[in-house]
């Protein structure tokens, strides 16, 4: 198996799912799916590939939508697959059910892009404070961190 | 009868603050949870402000055991997004640089080990050997703790022969002590008690949970990034992926002892055959509209650095999944149906490096059961009316001999 | 895999007649290594002012201001409180105005001593 | 005079200021060889040697701040210090360091093992008290391992320390010490016995391997968290004296006790006290804490066999030799 087989496969099995797909670098592959799609695709690779590793979900603002990049990993080659999601509506699916060990990743996400995750098996908040104002979340690019004047004890 | 206790966020066998809430029966934990946070510091925020090269020491920061993990996974990403071929010299050096590290987090691991099952003379032996490393680090590259031995397109400090010759001279040393160690730890009685058979994780779980490094590949899995998806010069380099099949907290050590030697074995490769040449290239300051998923194999497990370039001299996303994250799931795992007693040594053998944001802690009255959350804000308020409160005497004051 | 009977003792019992491995630090000091990166050590004359260290410095701990409005004479303000001794601004200097001393202990009661204005 | 002569042994020696200061110089003693074990330096700076760091310690304890839990009983958890500090100095005036008179300890009588070995066990009892009435989960967790624990080498340490007591043939500590002393070669028989009693002792003293009631990554302070300051000193005081009187325990039941008068009596109780607290020490470094039910699986199954065994060796030598 390599690289290359893996993304003709993909582009032959499952061609109706995935929009994009592409060997970009050695060793990594680029999968662009719909997000209705994602879970589908996740199982794909988990079957007939044995992408069982989740190496992080990436979530990225741009915008008008977030980009949410799952990097999956195994001896071969590296897949990042990702999905859009628009910013009005930003919904995307569990992918726990396939792989358990994405929850933190998940969380995370929720906290800091103020991202949905349907069906998310535990919602609490992961890094920010319980007192954390709610519809504030750091990593969007419209959140701007206002760095307070330095004052250093003991006068000028 | 099952009550619940609050580990951390302050505890002696937690170095940094991470909260364990632990339902026990007994002695015997039932459930666990983990609260994170406390230690969050916006670096991925912060880093979307800074310059790539006021980046390269803003990742190094992330963490100070591992730090020259991070800066190198960085640098190999932004390497990638320049499309710039480092200086071979500097390669060498640099891959020698990550192996020494992982020598000196490892010792590590095995002190922190032995201090957290109580084996004092154990951790000061290992660390006082670790001194050895640390010593060639900081001959090699100044400083003992940040390194800051990576650039783009190379390192920034050269070795020469007397340098060369003292780190061959010390690692026979290393060597010999490490299988001391080794032998050690397999026959102490009371520490092989305390490390056999804690903290299962059978090889299912544990790609479930997507865990990462020794942790995963003491539950029999052979996957290293050094050879998975080789990066600097290690597809030149001869070494073994170590794994051991006991899934315990033992298995872990002995991975990492493994690991250890094979390290040794790895740098002698590295110094012997240290090419010449110039040991950086010249670096542009913009970067091309780009991505890369750069993947490193840190002393710890799998480290990931997920870089989206936009054209200007400051990247628009960096995102940073540090091992340790990795293998919390895979922790909780583990601690279920343990000891009290073996807290310490699970958690201590995914060698957690927290890097987490918030700040809270839990209070349960002891008397009725209630459980109240604090916020940092209220818990200062709370302080600063004690101490209002508190009538201190003029002699409670003074110095009373 | 044998259990033994304190395998660790001899180990141990040796130590006792060894020199103790601590170094009694502020009594007797070891050597620093010489690429240590201790303070920063600025050369005003050789200044052009460029400001690239300026940019480069990851702690924004550089100052550089221009002194007289004809001639090309900087100094410069180091905020050693913000300082983390990275060096960056030795290899970003162009014209090699920058070096790193060896001093260590740069502990002060006042963050204010930590200013220190290079003419 | 008569009663000059009590007061001498309660407040001089071997009472309250002796096992002061003989038993701070034992915590220096104690650390300076456990750090040259590892092959570090250990106290340096207080006093020669850093010998005075123990008692510096202590002030700096008696100079914080003391804190009572607002949940706790105050008045148990005031008491159980002073109380506990109290038994263990109570227990040192048994042993027999007097040894030019006939009445060797002004309160020597046939049957002070027992005492002594009683008096050292309320200690335990207290920290298990002052663990569960501190009101806190780590407390308490804390104390019940030290009721735990008891039941494992307690039983153990009586039958280790009833052994030479059978083979001299009486209970009080003098007169088996004068039976060591008379014919010394008999001290071989206890080997088995003096091992046990030393690992049940080091277990009493809750010292790694058995610091399981107060191990620090495990349970913070165990019964200790919640105290600080001036009571926090004196449990630590307590510790150190505990250790004194158990190796003198040890010593003037295994080791033949302590012959000679004043200056000869002390001088052998300093020797042989810190001949015991130094495997004390040695065993402390050579081993890596264990589990609780690791511990109790170990004390039924190694210690106390071991121990009914030296019992019956006992026996059948006194038969012999008899």
């Amino acid at each position: 198996m390599n690289p290359e087989t893996i993304v003709e496969k993909i582009h032959s099995d499952i061609k109706d799912k995935v929009q994009e797909v592409a060997l970009t670098a050695p060793r990594r592959i680029q999968v662009k799916v719909g997000r209705e799609h994602l879970n589908a695709v996740l199982t794909y690779l988990k079957e007939q590939f044995g992408y069982t590793h989740l190496g992080t979900i990436s979530g990225v603002d741009l915008g008008e939508n977030f980009e949410v990049v799952y990097h999956l990993s195994d001896g071969v080659a590296t897949v990042n697959v990702r999905i859009l999601t628009p910013r009005s509506d930003p919904k995307i699916p569990s992918v726990c059910s396939v792989i358990p060990g994405a929850i933190l990743y998940e969380r995370e996400l929720q906290d800091m892009f103020g991202l949905v995750v349907e069906n998310i098996p535990d919602p609490r908040p992961l890094l920010l404070a319980d007192d954390w104002p709610a519809g504030e979340y750091p990593l969007r690019k419209d959140w701007v961190f206002d760095r307070p004047a330095e004052i250093i004890p003991g006068g000028a | 009868m099952e009550y619940k206790v609050a580990l951390g966020p302050q505890h002696p066998a937690l170095h940094e603050p991470i909260s364990i809430r632990m339902t026990l029966d007994g002695e015997i934990i039932r459930d666990a949870d983990l609260k994170l946070g406390y230690n969050h510091r916006g670096i991925e925020k912060l880093a979307e402000s800074r310059t790539y090269i006021q980046n390269l020491y803003l990742t190094e920061r992330i963490c100070g055991i591992c730090s020259f993990s991070h800066q190198t996974c960085y640098t190999q990403g932004v390497e990638k997004l320049m499309e710039l071929v480092p200086a071979r010299r500097g390669l060498y050096i640099r891959t020698l640089v990550c192996e020494l590290e992982r020598v000196h987090s490892h010792l590590l691991w095995l002190g922190v080990a032995g201090q957290e099952a109580g084996f004092e003379s154990f951790f000061m032996y290992t660390w006082r050997d670790r001194e050895v490393v640390m010593d060639i680090l900081d001959w090699i590259s100044g400083n003992r703790v940040h390194y800051s031995m990576n650039t783009f397109g190379g390192v920034r400090r050269d070795i020469d022969e007397l340098q060369k010759k003292k780190i061959l001279d010390s690692l026979g040393l290393l060597k010999s002590r490490t299988e001391y160690y080794l032998n050690l730890a397999a026959s102490e009685p009371t520490f092989l008690g305390r490390l056999a058979g804690v903290g299962k994780l059978s090889k299912e779980t544990a790609i479930a949970l997507c865990a990462v490094g020794p942790t995963l590949r003491a539950s029999g899995v052979p996957m290293d990034v050094r050879k998975d998806d080789p990066y600097a010069v290690y597809d030149e380099v001869p070494f073994e992926v170590c794994t051991a099949d006991s899934c315990d907290v033992l298995g872990r050590a002995v991975v990492r002892v493994k690991e250890l030697i094979q390290s040794y074995l790895i740098i002698e490769f590295l110094l012997k055959n240290l090419p010449e040449g110039p040991i950086k290239v010249k670096a542009p300051r913009k970067v091309k509209e780009n991505e890369v998923y750069s993947r490193y194999e840190a002393p710890r497990g799998e480290n990931v650095h997920y870089i989206k370039s936009n054209g200007s001299d400051k990247p628009e996303r960096l995102k940073v999944r540090a091992p340790t994250l990795a293998n919390y799931a895979a922790t909780i795992a583990m601690l279920k149906n343990g000891f009290i007693a073996d807290i310490p040594l699970i958690f201590a053998a995914i060698d957690p490096c927290i890097c987490c944001a918030e700040r809270l802690v839990q209070l349960d009255s002891a008397r009725n059961g209630e459980s109240r959350v604090l916020t940092f804000s209220q818990l200062r308020a709370m302080a600063n009316q004690r101490y209002k409160n508190v009538n201190f005497k003029k002699k409670d004051i003074a110095w009373p001999f | 895999m044998s259990l033994k009977i304190a395998p660790f003792l001899p180990e141990l019992l040796r130590s006792l007649f060894k020199k103790p491995a601590t170094v009694k630090y502020p009594f007797e000091k070891t050597p620093v290594p010489k690429d240590f990166r201790g303070n920063v050590v600025f050369d005003p004359p050789k200044c052009i002012g460029c400001m690239i260290c300026v940019n480069d410095c990851p702690a924004e701990a550089i100052e550089i201001i221009r002194v007289s409005e004809t001639e090309k004479k900087f100094k410069m303000i180091l905020h050693n409180d913000r300082c983390i001794h990275c060096a960056q601004c030795v290899d970003s200097c162009p014209t090699k105005t920058y070096h790193m001393n060896a001093e260590f202990e740069l502990a002060v009661l006042n963050r204010h001593q930590l200013k220190i204005e290079y003419k | 005079m008569a009663i000059l002569k009590p007061i001498l042994y309660i407040l001089v020696y071997p009472g309250l200021i002796f096992l002061m200061v003989y038993s701070t110089f034992c915590e220096w003693y104690d650390r300076k060889l456990y750090a040259r074990l590892q092959n570090r330096i250990g106290p340096l700076h207080t006093g020669r040697s850093g010998i005075l760091q123990p008692v510096a310690d202590i002030i700096k304890l008696f100079a914080k701040e003391d804190i009572v839990p607002e949940k706790a009983d105050k008045a148990m958890f005031t008491a159980l210090p002073i109380f506990a500090l109290a038994i263990v100095c109570t227990a040192a005036l048994y042993l027999p360091v007097w040894h030019y008179t006939e009445a060797a300890s002004f309160i020597s009588f046939p049957g002070d093992l027992i005492v002594v070995a009683y008096l050292l066990t309320l200690p335990t009892l207290i920290f298990f008290l002052a663990g569960w009435h501190s009101t806190n989960y780590f407390s308490a967790i804390g104390g019940v391992r030290v009721l735990t624990m008891l039941f494992g080498y307690e039983i153990p340490l009586l039958l280790a320390l009833l052994s030479p007591a059978v083979l001299a043939d009486s209970w009080r500590l003098l007169e088996i010490a004068r039976f060591f002393q008379n014919k010394p070669l008999l001290m071989l028989v206890n080997v088995i016995g003096f091992v046990i009693a030393l690992i049940a002792l080091q277990a009493k003293l809750e010292r790694v391997p058995f610091d399981i009631p107060h191990a620090e990554t495990e349970i913070i302070g165990g019964q200790f968290t919640e105290y600080s300051g001036k009571k926090l000193a004196f449990f630590r005081l307590l510790g150190d004296i505990e250790m004194v009187v158990g190796a003198g325990l040890i010593s003037a039941v295994f080791l033949g006790g302590f012959p000679g008068g004043l200056l000869p009596g002390l001088a052998w109780f300093i020797i042989k006290t810190l001949f015991v607290i130094s495997l004390l020490a040695a065993m402390r470094a050579a081993t890596s804490r264990i589990r609780i039910d690791q511990m109790i699986h170990f004390s039924w199954r190694w210690l106390a066999p071991l121990a009914v065994l030296q019992l019956f060796i006992v026996i059948i030598i006194k038969g012999m030799v008899s």
